[in-house]
């Protein structure tokens, strides 16, 4: 079993906590080994950045330290949250690229007895181990209650698939690892084409309106793809898009209902877990509805479900995409 | 030793790029120190170590090695192995002690002479931080006077 | 074990000459006090005169020289002057004149990398002094030699049937020079010929391209090999041998007369990614279009049902002159041509890269290619400009400018001719359908004859300019109005706002990139590519044509992006160096050398996987490596590298550059 | 040098003829990595690709247009970089590869010494965040919203209730903070960390 | 001359493991043949004898002088100049006259580092700090041991040599051969090679006498032997990534190396005309890496630690630098 080293973030202990829930639950499935880094501390979020260029990235950089000292041959940390992965992430990058800010970062690291040699650690999101070192095959192959019958929206938001320092993402718009996973654990995975647009970050707390309008953007476009639900990967999207959901609705107008779960509770459902365990019944926007289509005995005869081929046309050839060429190999 | 110390940089050129920018450097007419001593060669991958090895033993306190840049050369790739050479070099320099600042690679099409006589700058300076190389006369380097000083010493009696 | 010794004695008689050059290196090299140190200084090593001179390259100053060497006898010359790719040829000719070897001779620069460059006069004199003694010190061990007479044989090969290729095949072939002309696809023409219209002037291609292409179809001078493509090319300038494969067509062209039945007969229908663009289809037999030269279809292996499953044949069946054989076999030909020209053109950057422009996912987003076979009468929709569905006119287009191109995730350069492609498609769409256009756009590159005018013109059309990169394209209405629409999202910023644009159909201005293989072909030929992988021309400037490798040119848009007036202004001037080597019937090359001392080689086999020209040949029998003279360039680069010492060169030996460090370092070494 | 001898004007357009031309290169210099902010050609893919930037006084192009103008003022108080959800679109497309978000960063932190932010709500929203941070070790989102919401959008407090109670009742909301065992580590490191900042 | 008229013969160890004297021993019933031709004059490690005894002798009435070991002290200078006056042939015989070999290393170092690792470092036991002193007063009076040079300098940096013969030590056929020579040339059978050659080895290099099998060479990887599981036994190291010298070392040895699965570390010497060793192996290997990128060039580089001990083993004290920095630094410091 590879064992890695953990950085859970903040909002895994309260707002996500489905997330953790979740997240606890698969790992036995998977054989995944993850280490908590003793007494992390916050990110700092998309806040201290704008505050203090220096002590931001001390602050980043003690949970690196502290997760080398903790290494034990493990290289890899592993972060849930977009937003703390990306800190991580940008901070081991930027100490390489500009190594004065290293420097300085280490030297107020020393006042903790730290240090931290950039480019030693690898910093990963949890949706990235589980599509590169678990692997689909592996996780299909627990799969014991496909979701067949739901239509899912992807959705990673921005801070998973960019910057992408280390180029481990298919794509910076329209990745396809999430939308692949799904496929593996059954589910319908919409090609949803704001896959990887903005949730409105921390605009709720600034700017409200600014906020409402990108959350209704994409309700608007999960609505329009049909979609029963919304799968993310952020904790941050996932708070917007639920616990603002209500307000954007009363701001527009509006009256979307789409629940937005993480991912990892999705995986829960498929492997035959416990809804319960999964932390279902935290979000506030209720996947009840959803949620009874995967219960639904959907009687359908093999092979009814296979995707409308392209419709035979007199019309022009479309371009073939890379992802054609693969399929065709 | 004299305050204003004047390094003396022994430089290789490519007859294609690097000799020629040094000559568009004249054309236009462009301003480096007086330190440096070009030797034209057809192509960097002509560089051998021994080149290098001479100019130190002769009394040279930095050696310059210039060529096309990666996928331009004249020669199709041979300034790779020139490259290749030269990390090579480096490491062993640094082994017998002569600081890795005084050899030097830069890459120089025939249209940067006013960037190679930036870094033929760069490097007079950095040569005249470290200092002269003041590689011995092995000759006198032996005399009476010198060795019988070298007795015992210090640290290991004490 | 001894180190190395630079002096032979008194043996040479050596005569250095120091010039003022008027006061350019007068002015700040001490001339005479460098003169008279030498001849003081340097006796020892055979220095027998020294004198400076206003002028030495003047006809005085290379009388002096070479009165020198007659009355006393001078076997050596060193010249301290200007750099020696100004004045090497004048002084090794005065030598020569004198009838001493010309190689014997030394030019240093002290002025281009002394008196131009540095400013004080004692370290600019100091430093002449140095230099000059170096070049004393290593013309010493000069060795007299002969540069080398190649004999050019009249023959050209052409690689590449664009119009660049066409060109300069037909200029050769029309001065009465064979040709042969290797093309990879079935028919000549290149990219040129997939176009509708031309800009600036809007000539229809095919009228001014096919007459071009007939006349090499038909030219007496012109060997024709299409569906063909160069393997391997040994030889060096004036006598190259080059191997060219010929991929089996199975119609056999002596009986075909190209009436095109068996394509309509055919039943298998491919889409066409080449000719076409992707947007159209073609059979498993083929000629690419109805004007195509030669005229003889070819069979597509790969998409043929009988080659594939074993039966069909229809083809045969219905063929009037029973042309087709399907035993035909791939064939090599060999031919020996004197000078290469390469023409093999541009690959259209793959827009499917910049996923936020959509194209491959959103069916109306479409390349320029792909727009040039919609918009050609010619083409899939016989020229009706329609959206993918093949029906609908639109009545919005947006035409994106530097898809790939001034962008830093791409390609860092300006493909040049996209801004005037995407006017001239503004002008097409909106006469064809009188749709709205949209131009997005940067910068509005329209340099160079008429191409400004034709710029007025389109806004003078009302064609509507947005000046800003686009920053996506989606199908993910926001806004009433947008469903159902593509969504070009960008800043104008001229206005400095976010707009975003709901159009129908977008037309992706797609660079131009090096083909996918110019790595493969420069390292075939022998030749370089820049870092974006367009291959080098010898001097941007002043010769844009030529490569470093004697013989070996380069026309149209391989050595950068090109519009076609300059594709074929490089195609004649290729040819016309070409034809001034061919009149010259023989070209004198360096005799810069390397050469393995046999004795001393041990067969280590360190140096010969290094030589680029292949020149290094290893002989198993007798364990030796040998070197063959033709084909070294003379870098050094094996010479450098041998561990045993066994590889010598001539005009840089290792005893000349050694001495010469000591020589630099002379006034050092006290 | 010129500046020097200036006369001291009146003129309103002063700002524009006297511009601080070494505005660029100070943001430049105090951003993380390597800003290439020189780079920047204008194509505004930038402000095209922003999902705020309707919302913007200047989008993040023009912001970049007034760097190299040196109209350090306008470009410190306006809302562009508070209004930057860094969400990273703009720095994958840029074809100049500048790092834009990072640069919205530095532009925030300096308007924050500049006191020329015009809007409080964003500076201290990100100023509390950091205030729980440096005090816990981790942030409190609880105590932070209170805190928040109620100085800068008490009529928001009302509709926001049910929420607020939606998540404490489902415990997605902690009433008491959570310490971090090695808080005077990481005071320390802070503590230090501003200073360096502060020689520059 | 001598007193039963055969020539005289005389062998010196100065610097040196003495591994060059055994070589000769190791001739077997050749070394019959030396006794028989010549006197046997001076030769420490075989008879006893004195400076005096050899000071006493006329100027060059020694016939030939095998002179193994650089000169590292005042005593190996006085003794080579000594012999230098008292013989016709001066062979500078092994690798440390001709070359320094590995005493030369110590050429890296300063002599504060020698003396500290000799006599301060863990694997030396000396609680008093006891340490050599060039002159020591006893009740007799004051003894005088021999300085030490900065630096140790091969035969030929101190006296002119007549001739060298390589190896570390020198193969017993080859000093065999030599002897056949010299005798050969005392009997007028034949004459002596031009002063200044290189005698018992060959012209061409260590891989023209190797049997391993060579293709076109190129290296993604160095390794060092004892980490390869399987060498191949009949394939050039250099291609299995082990960096052999065998390229550019002098032939003689027979490939002694090679063929039994080790790589040549160069103990021949150079090869002829060349000038520095080091040099070529560098230029050599790096020339025939197999990558353009910087990084990973360097990483393959990574597979040689140390360069200076690869390339210079046998030769840095007759290299074109001939030390490293520290041996004169520090000693022009003390000079100051
Ligand atoms: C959409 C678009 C519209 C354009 N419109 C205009 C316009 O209106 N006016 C204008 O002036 N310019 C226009 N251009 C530019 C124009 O296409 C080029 O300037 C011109 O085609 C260059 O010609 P060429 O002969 O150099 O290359 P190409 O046309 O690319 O021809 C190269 C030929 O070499 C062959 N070849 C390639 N590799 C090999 C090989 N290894 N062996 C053998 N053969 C090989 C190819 O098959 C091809 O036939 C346009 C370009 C584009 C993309
Ligand atoms: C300020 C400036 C800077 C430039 N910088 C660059 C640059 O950096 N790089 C670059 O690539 N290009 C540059 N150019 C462009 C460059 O000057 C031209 O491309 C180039 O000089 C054109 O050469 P030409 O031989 O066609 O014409 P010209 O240089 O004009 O030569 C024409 C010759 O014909 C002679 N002539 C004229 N009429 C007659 C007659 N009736 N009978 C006989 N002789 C006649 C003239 O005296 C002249 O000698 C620059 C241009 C300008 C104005
Ligand atoms: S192969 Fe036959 S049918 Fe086809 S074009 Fe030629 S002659 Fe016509
Ligand atoms: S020609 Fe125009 S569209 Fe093409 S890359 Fe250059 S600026 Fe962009
Ligand atoms: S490197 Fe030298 S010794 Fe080795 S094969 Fe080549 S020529 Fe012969
Ligand atoms: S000198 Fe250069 S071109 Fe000539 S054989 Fe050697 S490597 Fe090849
Ligand atoms: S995208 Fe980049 S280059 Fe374009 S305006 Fe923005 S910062 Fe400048
Ligand atoms: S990172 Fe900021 S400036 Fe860039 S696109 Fe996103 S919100 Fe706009
Ligand atoms: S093993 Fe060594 S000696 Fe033998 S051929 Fe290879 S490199 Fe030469
Ligand atoms: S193979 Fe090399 S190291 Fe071994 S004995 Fe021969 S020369 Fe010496």
């Amino acid at each position: 079993m590879t064992s890695y080293l953990f950085y859970p973030g903040c909002s895994m202990e309260t707002s996500a906590k489905a997330y953790y829930e979740s997240l606890i639950a698969v790992k036995k499935t998977l054989g995944l080994d993850l280490v908590e880094i003793d007494d992390w501390n916050c990110c700092g979020a998309t806040e201290y950045l704008g505050i203090n260029l220096i002590p931001a990235y001390a602050l980043i950089s003690r949970n690196l330290a502290l997760a080398t000292q903790q290494a034990n041959g493990s290289r890899t940390v592993v972060a849930p949250c977009s937003a703390c992965y990306l800190n991580l992430a940008k901070a081991d990058h930027y100490m390489l690229e500009r190594p004065e800010l290293g420097e300085k970062v280490n030297l107020a690291l020393q006042a903790g007895n730290l240090f931290y040699k950039p480019g030693s650690l690898e910093i990963r999101h949890l949706l990235d181990i589980l599509i590169n070192d678990v692997g689909l095959e592996e996780i299909k192959s627990k799969v014991k209650k496909p979701l067949r019958g739901i239509k899912v929206a992807p959705y990673l938001g921005c801070m998973v698939p960019r910057p992408d320092y280390k180029k481990r993402w298919s794509d910076h718009e329209h990745p396809d690892e999430l939308d692949r996973l799904l496929s593996a654990l059954g589910a319908e995975a919409i090609d949803f084409p704001l896959k990887t647009h903005c949730c409105g970050g921390h605009m709720p707390q600034i700017s409200p309106s600014t906020a409402f309008e990108l959350i209704r953007r994409l309700l608007h476009g999960a609505d329009l793809y049909e979609a029963d639900l919304l799968v993310t990967v952020c904790p941050m999207c996932q708070m917007n898009l639920d616990a603002f959901q209500a307000e954007t609705n009363r701001y527009f107008h509006t009256n979307y209902k789409i629940p937005i779960i993480f991912f990892t509770q999705l995986m829960g459902l498929a492997f035959g877990e416990d809804p319960k365990e999964l932390g279902f019944g935290r979000e506030l926007v209720s996947t009840e509805f959803a949620l009874s289509r995967i219960g639904l005995e959907i009687p359908e005869p093999d092979g009814s479900k296979v995707q409308p081929k392209r419709a035979k046309k007199t019309g022009l050839p479309m371009p073939t995409m890379p992802a054609d060429e693969e399929a065709h190999k | 030793m004299s305050d204003a110390f004047e390094p003396i940089i022994i430089g290789f050129t490519c007859n294609w790029c690097s000799y020629r920018a040094a000559d568009l450097a004249g054309t236009a007419r462009v301003k480096y120190p007086a330190n440096i001593r070009l030797i034209r060669l057809m192509c960097s991958g002509r560089i051998d170590p021994t080149f290098v090895l001479k100019a130190f033993a002769s009394g040279a306190d930095g050696v310059l090695i210039t060529g096309c840049h990666p996928g331009e050369c004249h020669y199709i790739e041979q300034n790779y192995k020139a490259l290749r050479r030269y990390l090579l070099l480096k490491r062993s320099l640094t082994q017998l002690g002569i600081e890795a600042g005084r050899v030097k690679l830069v890459w120089a099409s025939a249209a940067e002479g006013v960037r190679l006589a930036d870094e033929i700058t760069k490097m007079v300076e950095q040569v005249k931080t470290l200092g002269p190389l003041n590689w011995p006369k092995w000759e006198g380097f032996f005399d009476d006077e010198i060795h019988s000083l070298v007795e015992i010493p210090e640290e290991v009696s004490a | 074990m001894t180190n190395f010794t630079t002096s032979n004695g008194n043996k040479e008689r050596i005569g250095v000459y120091v010039c003022h050059c008027g006061s350019n290196i007068a002015g700040t090299v001490n001339v005479e006090e460098v003169a008279a140190w030498v001849r003081t200084e340097l006796e020892g090593l055979g220095v027998l005169i020294s004198r400076d001179y206003k002028f030495m390259c003047s006809s005085l100053g290379q009388e002096l020289i070479q009165n020198d060497i007659k009355e006393l006898g001078l076997t050596r010359i060193v010249v301290g002057a200007c750099s020696p790719h100004l004045h090497e040829q004048t002084f090794r000719t005065a030598c020569r004149r004198a009838e001493l070897n010309p190689y014997l001779c030394e030019l240093v620069s002290i002025r281009e990398q002394i008196s131009w460059v540095h400013t004080d006069k004692d370290q600019a004199t100091e430093k002449s002094k140095a230099v000059i003694a170096g070049g004393v010190y290593r013309v010493v061990h000069h060795q007299p030699l002969e540069p080398l007479h190649v004999p050019i044989h009249p023959a050209t090969l052409v690689v590449g049937g664009g119009i660049a290729g066409i060109q300069a095949a037909l200029e050769l072939a029309d001065a009465g020079y064979p040709v042969y002309i290797v093309e990879r696809e079935p028919s000549i023409g290149g990219h040129m010929a997939q176009f509708d219209k031309t800009f600036p002037t809007l000539d229809c291609a095919a009228c001014i391209l096919t007459p071009k292409m007939v006349s090499v179809g038909s030219h007496p001078n012109i060997t024709l090999l299409t569906w063909s493509e160069v393997r391997q090319v040994e030889g060096y300038v004036g006598n190259f041998t080059v191997t060219i494969q010929k991929k089996a067509r199975y119609v056999n062209d002596e009986f075909c007369t190209g009436c095109a039945i068996c394509q309509e007969k055919c039943p298998k229908k491919v889409i066409d990614e080449i000719y076409e663009a992707g947007l159209g289809y073609r059979k498993a037999i083929y000629t690419p279009f109805p004007q195509a030269v030669p005229k003889y279809p070819v069979i597509d292996r790969q998409n043929c049902i009988y080659f594939q499953k074993g039966t069909c044949k229809a083809c045969e069946k219905f063929c009037p002159t029973n042309a087709i054989d399907f035993t035909q076999e791939d064939e090599l030909v060999t031919v020996n041509v004197g000078n290469i020209i390469l023409a093999t053109g541009y690959d259209l950057f793959d827009a499917r890269r910049v996923s936020q422009y959509g194209y491959g996912r959103l069916a109306n987003v479409f390349t320029s290619l792909e727009f040039e076979r919609l918009s050609n009468a010619a083409g899939p929709t016989n020229g009706d400009i329609v959206l993918r569905d093949g029906v609908t006119v639109p009545k919005t287009v947006g035409i994106v400018h530097c898809v790939g191109s001034r962008d830093r995730n791409f390609n860092n350069y300006c493909s040049v001719i996209c801004c005037m492609q995407g006017l001239k498609f503004a002008h097409i769409v909106h006469e064809r359908t009188g749709a709205t256009v949209y131009n997005f756009y940067i910068d509005m590159r329209t340099a160079y004859k008429a191409y400004d005018e034709f710029y007025q013109r389109v806004l003078e059309e009302g064609t509507l300019f947005v000046r800003g990169k686009v920053a996506e394209i989606t199908d993910a209405a926001r806004l009433p109005g947008e469903e159902g629409k593509l969504i070009i999202q960008v800043e104008d910023t001229l206005a400095g706002k976010q707009r975003r644009i709901p159009v129908d159909m977008v037309i992706l201005s797609s660079g131009l990139e090096p083909r996918s293989d110019a790595k493969d072909l420069a390292k075939l030929f022998g030749i370089s590519c820049s870092a974006d992988g367009w291959l080098i021309e010898k001097h941007p400037k002043l010769d844009p044509v030529a490569t470093m490798t004697e013989g070996i040119f380069i026309a149209g848009s391989v050595q950068g992006p090109k519009d076609i007036p300059t594709s074929v202004a490089q195609g004649a001037a290729a040819a016309a160096r070409v034809l001034g080597r061919i009149q010259q019937g023989e070209i004198a090359i360096e005799p810069i050398l390397a050469s393995v001392d046999a004795e001393k080689c041990s067969g280590c086999r360190i140096c010969n996987g290094l030589c680029p020209y292949n020149a290094i040949v290893f002989h198993d029998d007798r364990n030796v490596t040998e070197i063959n003279p033709a084909l070294c360039q003379g870098c050094g680069t094996c010479i450098a590298a041998c561990p045993a010492g066994a590889i010598s060169g001539t005009g840089f030996s290792d005893t000349q550059i050694l001495a010469q460090i000591d020589g630099l370092l002379l006034l050092n070494a006290e | 040098m010129l500046a020097n001898t200036a006369p001291q004007t009146t003129n309103p357009l002063s700002t524009v003829i006297n511009p601080n031309l070494r505005f660029l290169e100070e943001v430049s210099g105090a951003t993380a990595g390597i800003s290439r902010l020189e780079m920047c050609i204008q194509c505004g893919t930038c402000g095209g690709s922003c999902p705020s930037s309707t919302d913007m006084e200047y989008t993040p192009r023009s912001i970049f247009a007034m760097l190299r103008a040196g109209l350090r003022e306008e470009v410190l108080s306006s809302n562009t970089p508070w209004i930057c959800v860094s969400c990273y679109h703009c720095v994958v497309r840029c074809p100049q590869e500048v790092h834009i978000p990072d640069v919205m960063y530095t532009l925030k932190s300096m308007a924050i010494r500049a006191k020329l932010y015009k809007d409080a709500t964003a500076p201290d929203f990100s100023m509390t965040f950091v205030d729980m941070v440096e005090t816990y070790g981790r942030s409190f989102e609880l105590g932070l919203a209170t805190r928040h919401y109620l100085k800068h959008f008490p009529l928001r407090l009302p509709s926001m209730a049910p929420m607020g109670l939606g998540l404490l009742s489902k415990q997605r909301m902690e009433i008491t903070p959570h310490r971090i065992e090695g808080i005077n580590q990481l005071k320390a490191i802070l503590q230090l960390a501003k200073e360096l900042e502060a020689i520059e | 001359m001598s007193i039963n008229g055969k020539p005289k013969f005389a062998m010196y160890w100065a610097a040196s493991c003495g591994g060059c004297e055994i070589a000769v021993l190791n001739t077997h019933e050749k070394i019959l043949d030396i006794d028989t031709n010549f006197e046997v004059v001076f030769w420490p490690i075989a008879m006893d004898a004195k400076y005096n005894d050899v000071k006493a002798m006329e100027d060059k009435s020694i016939l030939l002088t095998l002179f193994n070991g650089g000169i590292r002290n005042t005593e190996n200078e006085e003794v080579a100049n000594l012999l230098r006056r008292k013989s016709q042939i001066l062979v500078a015989f092994g690798s440390c006259a001709s070359e320094g070999c590995i005493p030369g290393l110590a050429n890296l170092s300063s002599l504060s580092d020698i003396f500290n690792a000799s006599y301060q470092s863990a694997s030396t036991v000396n609680p008093d700090n006891v340490a050599p002193k060039t002159s020591v007063s006893v009740p007799e009076g004051e003894i005088h041991i021999p300085a030490m040079f900065p630096a140790l300098r091969p035969l030929d940096q101190v006296v002119s040599v007549d001739y060298y013969m390589p190896g570390c030590p020198p193969e017993s056929h080859q000093i065999s051969r030599v002897i056949d020579l010299v005798i050969k040339v005392i009997s007028k059978e034949a004459d002596l090679p031009p002063i200044g050659s290189v005698i018992g080895a060959g012209e061409s290099t260590v891989c023209d006498e190797c049997p391993r099998h060579r293709d076109v060479k190129t290296i993604k990887q160095f390794v060092r032997v004892q980490d390869i599981d399987k060498i191949n036994a009949d394939l050039c190291l250099l291609e299995q990534g082990i960096p052999c010298n065998g390229p550019a070392s002098r032939s003689g040895c027979g490939a002694l190396c090679p063929k039994s699965g080790a790589q040549c570390i160069g103990c021949y010497g150079p090869a002829e005309g060349v000038l520095d060793f080091g040099a070529r192996m560098i230029t050599a290997l790096a020339s025939v890496i197999e990558s353009n990128e910087p990084s990973e060039i360097e990483r393959i580089l990574e597979g040689i630690p140390d360069p200076v001990g690869q390339f210079y083993r046998f030769n840095l004290a007759n290299s074109l630098l001939r030390t490293g920095t520290a041996a004169w630094r520090n000693n022009a410091s003390l000079k100051e």
